[in-house]
């Protein structure tokens, strides 16, 4: 869809297909996604967004097609450097939101992490809470989730729905803190059906339609 | 006052049961077959009968507990805290006589354990007021109390089934020695140690009964206020 | 029959039967206790023919269990349970549901898996082998009646599965003693099985009825 | 908040309080839903709506406070006229959407419901789906699970966030077909972080904040 | 000792200090089994030495296998899994440290318990007990270690509990044999262990091994 040179890409998609079984939830999508920027994906129920997210993230591979990262490697080889929040928290209930953090960090070896309380702190948390997560509201904790993703300060972060139960503030916040992560040249990538409030960083909104790319248009990024 | 009067009988309990200790120990005259060990019995029934009564206790709390939860918020709060202390505390006691049987079951059968009725009933209690214990620990949230007053009610529905099993069968464990047939009955000192001590055990029982569920109606109130509180906050 | 416990009975059924995944695990799961116990204590031995009832029995009981902790794993993965509670018609009969449906597979399990026991313990029956078709029934009934009622209510606490067995298993116990004694009487024919199956019928019925009366206290316990 | 008139009411929340352990999840609410409109309660992550809305359901009970709907009922005793949609789909992944509408439609013995079909029609779902609920997408579960409180046409309607997995148009949709139901007398609770979708049927927005009533203002419906 | 292994042992290990739920029921179930047992097979017979080796193996296996079905529930219930395959640090350490932690859990089940055992069932040591301490750790760690390693494996399918009795089980029937064997042959002082507790050590080493070099493949699966 854009040039073919791959060296300065984030990310490429090259006609990729995902089956289950016999039903196709992506049908030969190829995308190239540049550093630096945001790219939000749109699309009705079903179209296949959380699908394309989790190939990106290495969670799924392809039925057909590649993808690569970084120039050249797959998702899988470097997922270090790529940042992956689902609808789920991806978090133990049974700890606290900083001993979740405190824990993932640690698994990061060799990989400057930021400090959990400074993650907790950047997504609007105190971070002494010392409620566990499963005493958390919804809301709460998709923040930590994001939290979580953040820590190691990932080049690709893939986003599934962050917003889904934020109050809008909240999500406001959010917003103003990726287009900083953005700023850092890194790429992002959001799942939403709540365009208007990505729309202050899209740089390019790439809409899916039953597991094909329908269209993949600028946006108009205010942030 | 409360306090006043709990203190007197916590007093009274402290002399009643040193008094049956002084009775059972050097009173009462050693048994005949068994010698010195046989005064362990002064222990193991009133124990047992101890712990009958607090489970009987544990299951008027559960089903007054079901029956009040709706009409009489507060009531029923009292019913359940007699329920959780009947089970405890009948655990304890049931405990002492899982232990003091055994300890008998040495000398008298020359083996720690058989698996005959009474043996088997009484730890089948005991695993039912135990795991009774174990759901008011692990089941979460407010609904904790009515599901512990329902398996409350189950629990109770087993005792007699495997109690009555124990009269259809011969056991290795001494038949019932009071108000039991031909050859029952003990001797008349032995008799009267045994009433000083089972007196002396059933009055130290009620008294960490009693403690108990207040310490429970406290906690109970503490949270409550402690919820009033946070209501302000 | 009530319509709600038809539908309770179809629904459930229909789930199974669409994946079979409960009834093959449990035979194969109870084939596989069969032959672990068999491999524990050695058939071989001149004692098999007294041990065979307890075997049967504690292999039927685990391999009951197994589904018995999965009997409301559909409803509680997506608060299915919720929408049940807000459904008006009574709670007793999705129980009562529950129970039919289970007590038919752990049933066709023990069907199938008998020939097989006999072979591996080489068994032959003294006593009267016909009581045995009213013994294992009244005993799997008593393990599933009670077994889905206390998976109910352990549905909301931490540690649920283990909570199951922790609960089930005491109150169990009366059950399990009565059927091991009717089974090996039956088996050995030196006693008279009578009084156990008694027994286990009275436990049934009480436990069974009380299940029934308390079911909707459990399901609207908040 | 409104007059004290409790004959003509749908539902009736009187110092309404819910605590979980020591955390006061609401404190001292007390609302007034009139029949046929419809109440958009908007707040931060953890303000406590799902909450109120469980109570509504009758599936908690308030710890202090009394609620009753209908003129005098608790909410438990007439659990039939309620419908209550939360987060999770609340249906079987194992059958197909057709047969859990069928199913549920059954266990209202005496009270007409809608053909599940129909229900589905409604919510913009083809009846005819053959796959099992598990393999529909999360906006897909979450329509059926509206078919489902649908079914029998229940005169309170209790919604958890229902537009939070949906794309916008779907939701337009839905908003539509609220509004029809609105029509019909029947009361409609909405929680919602997208207040803008919920705008064209919302006769008042109660914010909650913190467990307690910020505001109880009329909105601007337009539908 | 790696970094990773550490971390997570912390982690499981404040996970389970903070409830002990798991050590508590596990407690409490290991002794259901065993009265259970004693219910089912009379231990007052002339046999009961003989059978005592199995039903300690027995009952360990099944409370085990208990604990064995929730040990990655923790992971499973918010995907969890999915946050464990999006981290660089090896599989294998993961692994190992859930492996450990459950070892440690089963072991104290097993010490606490096992004076209970002898008293029920009236034992008295005939061959070398001291061996005991060297078989029952070697059993469990059989049975922990493959147990892990297939609960993991059966995370993504539908009845999973079920799964994993059923693939654990036939694989780990070898080690239930030497188990018992080697136990029963201390208990009755009749035969020499020895061969039976080198196969078991041997069984170990092959499939810890082999397992901590596949763990990776399965974790990252699809
Ligand atoms: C090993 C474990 C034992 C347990 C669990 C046990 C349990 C009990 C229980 C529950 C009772 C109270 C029965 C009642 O009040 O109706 C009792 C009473 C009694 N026990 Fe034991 N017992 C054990 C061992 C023994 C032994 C070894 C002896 C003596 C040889 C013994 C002698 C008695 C006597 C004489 C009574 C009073 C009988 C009566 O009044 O019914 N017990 N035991
Ligand atoms: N594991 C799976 N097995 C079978 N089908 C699947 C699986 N995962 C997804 N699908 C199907 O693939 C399609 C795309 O799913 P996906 O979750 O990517 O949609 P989505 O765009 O994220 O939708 P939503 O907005 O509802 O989250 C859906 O039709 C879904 O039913
Ligand atoms: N079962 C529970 N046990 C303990 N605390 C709970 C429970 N349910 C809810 N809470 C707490 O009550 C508060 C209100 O929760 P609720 O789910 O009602 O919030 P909400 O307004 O729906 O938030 P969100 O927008 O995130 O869904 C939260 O702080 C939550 O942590
Ligand atoms: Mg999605
Ligand atoms: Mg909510």
């Amino acid at each position: 869809m854009s040039a073919p040179a791959s060296e300065g890409l984030c990310a490429q998609l090259d006609a990729v297909s995902k089956l289950f079984g016999s039903f196709a939830a992506l049908r030969q999508v190829s995308v190239d996604l540049e550093p630096g920027r945001c790219y939000v994906l749109i699309g009705e129920n079903g179209a296949g967004k959380s699908t394309l997210l989790r190939i990106l993230a290495g969670l799924l591979r392809p039925s057909f097609g590649t993808v690569n990262v970084f120039g050249g490697h797959e998702p899988h080889e470097v997922r270090e450097r790529i940042g992956y929040m689902s609808h789920a928290p991806m978090l133990y209930d049974e700890l606290t939101g900083q001993e979740n953090l405190r824990y993932f960090a640690s698994l990061y070896p060799g990989r400057p992490c930021l400090a959990p309380s400074e993650a907790l702190r950047q997504v609007g948390l105190d971070p002494d809470l010392t409620r566990t997560l499963g005493q958390y509201s919804q809301g709460m904790r998709q923040r930590t989730s994001l939290a979580r993703v953040l820590l190691p300060v990932p080049e690709l972060l893939l986003l599934d729905e962050p917003f889904s139960n934020m109050d809008v503030e909240s999500a406001r916040q959010m917003v103003e803190l990726l287009a900083s992560f953005r700023h850092g040249s890194r790429t992002i990538v959001i799942t939403t059906h709540q365009r208007d409030l990505a729309a202050p960083i899209a740089d390019w909104v790439l809409a899916l339609k039953a597991g094909r790319v329908a269209s993949f248009e600028p946006g108009s990024p205010t942030l | 006052m409360k306090k006043i009067a709990i203190g007197l009988y916590a007093a009274v309990v402290v002399a009643l049961m040193i008094w049956g200790f002084y009775q059972a120990i050097y009173v009462a005259p050693d048994d005949a077959m068994q010698g010195e060990l046989f005064r362990i019995i002064y222990y193991h029934v009133p124990s047992a009968a101890v712990a009958f009564l607090f489970f009987a206790v544990s299951l008027a709390g559960s089903i007054g507990y079901l029956s009040y939860r709706r009409s009489h918020p507060e009531r029923a709060q009292g019913a359940d805290a007699w329920a959780l202390a009947g089970a405890e505390v009948g655990v304890i006691f049931c405990t002492v006589v899982l232990l003091t049987g055994p300890l008998w079951g040495r000398r008298a059968w020359g083996i720690w354990w058989t698996w005959d009725a009474r043996l088997t009933t009484t730890l089948v209690l005991w695993l039912i007021y135990v795991s009774y214990l174990l759901l008011r620990r692990f089941a979460a949230g407010p609904q904790v109390q009515t599901l512990a007053a329902v398996l409350g009610i189950f629990g109770a529905l087993d005792v007699p089934i495997v109690y009555m099993s124990n009269r259809w069968w011969r056991t290795q464990h001494p038949a019932p020695v009071f108000g039991g047939g031909e050859g029952s009955g003990m001797a008349p000192a032995m008799k009267a140690v045994l009433g000083w001590n089972m007196l002396a055990w059933f009055a130290w029982g009620i008294l960490i009964l009693v403690l108990r569920y207040q310490v429970e109606r406290r906690h109970q109130i503490n949270a409550s206020n402690e919820a009033l509180d946070a209501l302000e906050g | 029959m009530p319509r709600a416990l038809w539908t309770h009975l179809v629904k459930d059924l229909r789930i199974e039967w669409r994946s079979l995944d409960a009834i093959i695990s449990m035979l194969f799961f109870s084939g596989l206790v069969v032959v672990l116990f068999s491999v524990a204590f050695d058939p071989r031995g001149e004692f098999s023919q007294r041990i065979a009832g307890g075997v049967l029995c504690v292999a039927t009981m685990f391999a009951s269990v197994s589904a018995l902790n999965q009997a409301w794993a559909r409803e509680i993965r997506h608060n299915v349970m919720d929408a049940q509670r807000m459904v008006p018609s009574p709670g007793a009969e999705l129980y009562l549901a529950k129970v039919i449906v289970n007590f038919f597979f752990v049933s066709i399990v023990q069907v199938i898996l008998a020939p097989f026991f006999f072979i591996f313990y080489n068994l032959h029956i003294a006593g009267q082998g016909w009581l045995l078709a009213l013994v294992l029934p009244l005993g799997t009934w008593a393990l599933v009646g009670n077994g889905i009622f206390f998976a109910a209510l352990s549905i909301t606490s931490r540690n649920r599965e283990f909570l199951l067995s922790l609960i089930l298993f005491p109150i169990f116990i009366p059950a399990l003693l009565a059927m091991v004694q009717a089974t090996t009487a039956i088996l050995t024919g030196e006693r008279d099985p009578t009084l156990w199956i008694k027994l286990l019928a009275g436990y049934d019925i009480i436990f069974t009825t009380v299940s029934l009366l308390l079911f909707d206290v459990v399901l609207h316990a908040e």
